[in-house]
């Protein structure tokens, strides 16, 4: 199995473990991760408030890019670039300006893009492609006894991801059941927003964003909360202190990339994982997985 | 009515403004808003908000332009989709939302001071410069321009952050980057030609 | 007929309409005052499955530039099966006119219920607009031997 | 052959057609064609004195070829065919040309809509010389009438038209009639008890000796036409003798399989693998549901159903049986669905206890429910506050775009419900727009604002679990805009009852085509005139009523079902009905015998004479589709008022210039 593969901005820096552990969990399933050449920004939601049209030819560069580099499918791992290069590819569809203007935009760098390489999200990619019967194979820690709350953010299967539903998406307690964790499958906040660059606009509704969606994983009892955004894990994990000082709580709730918990179960070891780059320590977590 | 617009210069661009939203893909759709109030609803900052989505709405189809780049509802929009799944009109109001925040800075309309131009106006930069977003020059810029006191607010974050190496103080940047400005100045030529 | 196409050509068409669905449709678009453009004249049959070559040859004939077979969809046709007769004879009659010379895109073959007002004018619309990008047929000057031409309506004793 | 005398008149229409045609151009131009007489223009044609010209024309100045160019054939080919028959000619040298529907409505400049106008006309005129005289075909009518669905609806015709002494044979698909309304607890906006209003009905639709009631039934396939319908009809192995069974419920106690989620009681009740739905069923007989009883699954059982049963009932070596039956009419009555709510995921439906449909809650509050009529939570407690959710899949273009004109009311039903019952509930109605249309609705909405229920108006956004105030913890919370407030709230609730709108049923399509008519963009059966027809389909013969064909309340839907049993009647009362003759014939001197027309007949109505060795026409079983004449490499076979030469002559009018 070969997958091109958009590692996002935030991959190089606040999301680096994000990357890291995808490339180590990927090497464990034997999926071949081809990094697409010279990729650009997805251009992400500030883009859009622009121009829209330079949103989607910015992104579709990486695309026409993508296109030229193989014939495999583009695999995403942030929730807000698969948004972006999924949303030009409807777009393109949908709309004949934005097929003429993005055709336009890209002839002036000498590049063409036809508008049908498949953006795929990386759970996508293991849940449909590999399949669940698959990976519980491969699993040599299975998660037992973990009780995992999967944070799956807002632009993981909204408005794009057929994959799973828009509201309520079930994918990755699904893909954590297969390896043998305990998955708070009710978890209310499994889809809401965390507050994304809001963060740093306007720090109280972001603050109380990520303080209800601690509260609905900390009441639910889960052992680690996992993610499948670098934005929504830098905000739940990175801002514990600060909602704990806004709202007079005490949360200590680990918070990984769901990359590096399952890298774990198929047996690479933490440091692989980058688990160490996390600010709330993971040991707990890693230490409660049975050998 | 102050906020109407009066002098016939103004009601030229509250005209153009006013068709430029319903021009957008899907724009249509705004006149068969039934002001249910899903939108809101479901918005987790409306509470944050000088006016709800839904009002914006009501607001744009009762003429009030100035109402609705003056509020503070489009910076505010987190992009979670929220609103555009639900909205029983297929209204896709975060588009809606871009398309506001695009045509308040096009026109000039934007609020001076807000952090969330500033933050879109380096985001921008940024890329444009790297041919990636580079998040530390991005934090600092916006730091040192529009909020002196979030590095004390933030510095334990930030911290552990560097100490984990997880803030690269130097910018990758692409090979390609000289591209991104190509095609903003051919979508611009063309938007300019257009008009 | 006003001439208000970029290239001042106006395409004449006929549909074929069945009666109990795509006519119906066609009245439903009436009815809810949908718009389309004039340059169809539409003819009833009771089904679909009524059309033959012979008729498209004759519309074509005598100076369509275009012909529409709207029938009801797969499925919901008034006798049974007929528009899947419809179906399966419409590529043969393509063939047929390909071989003619005629260009792909000139008869189409569509689907309209009788609650498809909105379709039917869409239909219609579009329809209109291949034909005007494909330009004028002119067949009506090229039948001059008869012998190759549909034939003309003839007043004959049929027995009742 | 005499001369052709064409005479022309053309409709205003009022402005509907003269407003964008010039008919003052068109009727001159019409004047100077070839065999057109006279050319008239009139404001109405359709009203006496138009029709009256029409027949003075005839008899006074010879005409003998009409065309009327006005509005769709549908609509008025009739009026105008049988004025002209009244004058003394044959009805079929009238033809229309559909200048309304067809150009008029939907051209946007008038002088494009005047030369379409004249096409569409010129195209008659080219083809009246080729009409032929003909007449109408009689054939006689079956009496019987099918009513299809054993609701309401079906209930009512049924009853109505057994009471003209008309056979009525009535196919329910369940064990027992009753339908929906049989699941209610009370009527808005009377509080009249459902059961007390429909069990009489039910029982007389049971008793009465003109209706054969088949329960537990369905139709599997339909042939024939007006007055003249066979219909198949599958009765589903009950696995119990209904003769003998004597509904006296004995093998119900019995049985070991007692966990089977009651479909009457929307899953929230049980039954046994044998059962009779509810008390008030009719027939009262018991059912087996094969798919759970131990024997018919092959499984080892000590059969107490059988040993309980005093007349001996039980037969588990019953099986499916086929029956036909001939009928000249048919009324389908086959209802709608609820819509499920689970399909939108914000509403928690099937995750979060406590969050129920409005016909579970119906069942909640039914005196013979699960809960004896005690409204309560999952956990046995009466809730302290309620959110009853309107607009659920309604009103909503990713769902149902339909507004489905019940809800508002039998939300307002349950708040009254809930008052009667825990004064000290709070009750709040969350809504777009309240929309309280009938007799005495407005008043039911003002009564019930009286009692204290809040009315929010918004539509909810979610509902959750997440409590973020210790007065939240435990309960459901509605996320909603209270938009007269612009602001958000959060409604604490311990029960949410989602006003589901009204689906068609899931089958609606495959019914649909199985009985040959269509449905609406909406899904439900469509009907021949919204206004005019409403309870007729395209195919005669076959009429509608109740919610199959769109969401209605008890009183329009008894009302419609009088009116399809009047429809029905009109049909089946008279010995006989005349049906049209444009159906197919063969020159036996022409035929070669070549066969390809037998085969493609729709309606087997072709057979091949081995005497002749030439194909004929079976006359009454020729529906006139026209397939042979297509098929036919010589066109020997001909279509009675689709003569090819008919339709070249329109091509030739209609491309004439």
């Amino acid at each position: 199995m070969r997958y091109l593969y958009y590692p996002g901005c935030s991959a190089e820096a606040t999301g680096k473990a994000y990357d890291i552990s995808t490339r180590a969990l990927m090497g464990k399933l034997g999926v071949e991760l081809v990094e697409l050449d010279d990729w650009n920004c997805c251009g992400a939601t500030s883009y859009f408030s622009v121009r829209e049209l330079d949103s989607f030819a910015i992104a579709a560069r990486n695309l026409a890019i993508a296109e030229k580099q193989g014939d495999e499918d583009l695999c995403v791992i942030c929730n807000a670039c698969y948004t972006t290069l999924a949303k030009t590819n409807r777009y393109m569809a949908e709309s004949a300006e934005v097929r003429e203007a993005v055709s336009g935009a890209l002839g002036a760098v000498d590049r063409t893009y036809s508008g049908n390489k498949p953006v795929r999200h990386i759970m996508d990619v293991l849940v449909n492609d590999i399949g669940l019967e698959a990976l519980g194979e491969k699993v040599t820690r299975r998660l037992t006894g973990l009780k995992v709350a999967c944070y799956y953010g807002c632009q993981y299967s909204r408005p794009m991801g057929d994959f799973d539903d828009p509201e309520f998406p079930v994918t990755m307690d699904k893909f954590f059941q297969a390896l043998g964790a305990e998955v708070i499958t009710d978890f209310a906040g499994k889809a809401k927003c965390c507050g994304g660059m809001m963060m740093l606009t306007k720090e109280e509704g972001a603050l109380r964003m990520c303080h209800e969606l601690l509260k609905g994983a900390h009441d639910a009892g889960a052992d680690v909360i996992v993610c499948a955004c670098p934005l929504c894990e830098m905000n739940v994990e990175g801002y514990q202190p600060r909602v704990n000082k806004t709202f007079g709580t005490n949360f200590d709730m680990p918070v990984m990339y769901f990359t590096q918990l399952a890298g774990l179960a198929f047996g690479a070891d933490p440091k692989q994982l980058a688990i160490d780059k996390q600010i709330v320590s993971c040991d707990r977590v890693v230490a409660a997985i049975p050998a | 009515m102050t906020e109407l617009a009066t002098t016939l210069e103004a009601l030229a661009v509250h005209k153009q403004f006013c068709e430029d939203v319903l021009n957008m893909p899907g724009g249509e759709k705004i006149k068969i808003c039934q002001q249910c109030g899903t939108c809101t609803g479901s918005c987790p900052t409306s509470y944050l908000m000088d006016w709800g989505p839904r009002e914006i709405i009501a607001a744009f189809r009762a003429g009030m332009i100035d109402r609705v780049v003056k509020s503070n509802t489009i910076w505010l929009c987190t992009s979670c989709y929220s609103c555009t799944v639900r909205c029983p009109a297929g209204i896709k109001i975060t588009d809606l939302m871009y398309e506001l925040k695009r045509l308040a800075i096009k026109y000039d309309l934007a609020p001076k001071d807000g952090k969330a131009p500033a933050m879109t106006k380096y985001f921008i930069d940024s890329v444009h410069k790297h041919g990636r977003n580079h998040e530390v020059e991005l934090m600092a810029k916006f730091m040192l321009t529009k909020d002196w006191g979030l590095p004390f607010k933030f510095a334990g974050t930030g911290l552990k952050l560097f100490t984990a190496g997880r803030l690269p103080l130097f910018a990758k940047n692409i090979r390609g980057r000289d591209e991104l400005d190509k095609i903003s100045a051919y979508l611009e030529a063309q938007e300019a030609k257009a008009q | 007929m006003s001439t208000n196409g970029s290239n001042g050509f106006e395409p004449r068409l006929i549909g074929f309409l069945c009666r109990w669905c795509s006519y119906n449709g066609a009245d439903l678009a009436g009815t809810s005052r949908l718009k389309y453009p004039p340059n169809m004249v539409p003819i009833k049959t009771n089904c679909s499955g009524r059309i033959d070559a012979t008729h498209i040859l004759k519309a074509l004939k005598e100076g369509a530039d275009g012909v529409l077979i709207a029938g009801c969809h797969p499925g919901d046709c008034h006798y049974i099966n007929g528009n899947y007769r419809t179906a399966g004879r419409f590529p043969l009659t393509q063939k047929l006119l390909e071989q003619l010379g005629l260009e792909h895109g000139r008869v189409r073959l569509e689907w309209v219920s009788a609650a498809e007002g909105d379709k039917f004018a869409r239909v219609v619309t579009e329809f209109t607009e291949q034909i005007r990008a494909l330009g004028p047929l002119g067949w009506s000057a090229q039948f001059v031997d008869e012998s190759v031409a549909a034939p003309a309506a003839e007043k004959e004793a049929v027995p009742a | 052959m005499a001369e052709d005398r064409i005479a022309v008149y053309f409709c205003h229409c009022g402005s509907n057609i003269a407003g964008k045609v010039d008919v003052d151009k068109v009727v001159a131009w019409a004047a100077e064609q070839p065999n057109v007489a006279i050319a008239r223009e009139y404001k109405y044609m359709c009203s006496d004195p138009g029709q009256d010209l029409i027949k003075e024309d005839i008899q006074q100045h010879g005409i003998n070829r009409v065309v009327v160019a006005a509005c769709s054939p549908t609509m008025h080919e009739p009026t105008f065919r049988k004025a002209a028959a009244a004058a003394g000619l044959n009805p079929y040298l009238l033809q229309m040309a559909n200048v309304r529907e067809h150009c008029s409505w939907v051209t946007v400049d008038k002088g494009e809509a005047t030369e379409k106008a004249k096409r569409i006309l010129n195209a008659q005129i080219h083809r009246l010389p080729f009409n032929e005289a003909l007449d109408p075909i009689e054939v006689p009518v079956n009496p019987a009438v099918l009513v299809v669905g054993g609701g309401i609806a079906g209930i009512e015709a049924a009853l109505k038209l057994a009471a003209t002494g008309k056979k009525v044979y009535l196919v329910e698909k369940n064990p027992s009639i009753g339908g929906h309304m049989a699941m209610f607890d009370k009527t808005f906006p009377t509080l009249d008890c459902a059961a007390c209003i429909l069990t009489p009905k039910m029982s007389a639709a049971g008793k009465d000796p003109n209706i054969e009631l088949m329960a537990y039934s369905e139709v599997v396939e339909v042939d024939g036409y007006v007055g003249n319908f066979k219909v198949k009809v599958k009765k589903k192995a009950r696995f119990v003798n209904t003769d003998t069974c004597t509904g006296c419920a004995a093998c119900l106690e019995t049985c070991v399989v007692r966990k089977v989620p009651s479909e009457f009681d929307q899953g929230l009740g049980k039954r046994s693998a044998i059962y009779i739905p509810f008390p008030q069923a009719v027939p009262l007989r018991a059912t087996i549901d094969a798919e759970k009883c131990l024997t018919l699954k092959g499984k080892k059982c000590k059969q107490p159903c059988v040993t309980s049963c005093g007349p001996g009932a039980i037969d588990f070596e019953q099986k499916d049986e086929l029956v036909e039956l001939e009928v000249g009419a048919i009324i389908m009555a086959t209802g709608f669905e609820l819509w499920d709510p689970g399909q939108d995921a914000r509403y928690g439906y099937g995750r979060l206890d406590n969050v129920i449909t409005s016909l579970e809650f119906e069942r909640i509050s039914n005196a013979s429910g699960p809960t004896n009529g005690e409204i309560v939570c999952k956990n046995g407690e009466p809730p302290k506050s309620v959110a009853i959710l309107h607009c659920i899949g309604s009103r909503d273009l990713n769902y149902q775009e339909h507004c489905s004109r019940v809800c508002c009311m039998y939300s307002l039903k349950f708040s009254h419900l809930i008052k009667e019952h825990l004064p000290d509930t709070e009750v709040y109605e969350l809504y777009i727009d309240m929309r309280c249309f009938g007799k005495g609705y407005e008043e039911f909405y003002r009564r019930l604002m009286d009692e204290g229920v809040h009315m929010v108006r918004g539509r909810a956004a979610e509902v959750t679990d997440l409590a973020m105030s210790p007065e939240e913890e435990g309960r459901l919370i509605v996320k909603t805009e209270d938009t007269l407030l612009g602001i958000v709230r959060r409604i604490p609730a311990d029960m949410v009852i989602l006003s589901s709108g009204l689906a068609p049923a899931k089958d609606a399509k495959a019914v649909s085509q199985t009985f040959g008519f269509g449905c609406s963009g909406d899904g439900f059966f469509l009907e021949r005139h919204p206004k005019l027809e409403p309870v007729s389909t395209i195919t005669d013969g076959i009429f509608i009523a109740g919610c199959c064909q769109y969401p209605k309340d008890i009183p329009d839907t008894v009302a419609q079902a009088g009116a399809a049993a009047a429809g029905a009647l009109a049909l089946v009362d008279n010995p006989t009905v005349k049906v049209e003759p444009t159906i197919s014939y063969i020159d036996p001197e022409k035929c070669a015998g070549c066969h390809i027309c037998v085969g493609l007949c729709p309606h087997v109505a072709i057979r091949y004479n081995e005497e002749l060795k030439v194909a004929e026409v079976i006359t009454a079983a020729c529906k006139g589709c026209g397939v042979c004449v297509a098929a036919c490499g010589s066109n020997v076979p001909q279509q009675h008022g689709y003569l090819d030469n008919q339709i070249f002559a329109e091509i030739e009018g209609a491309m004439a210039f």
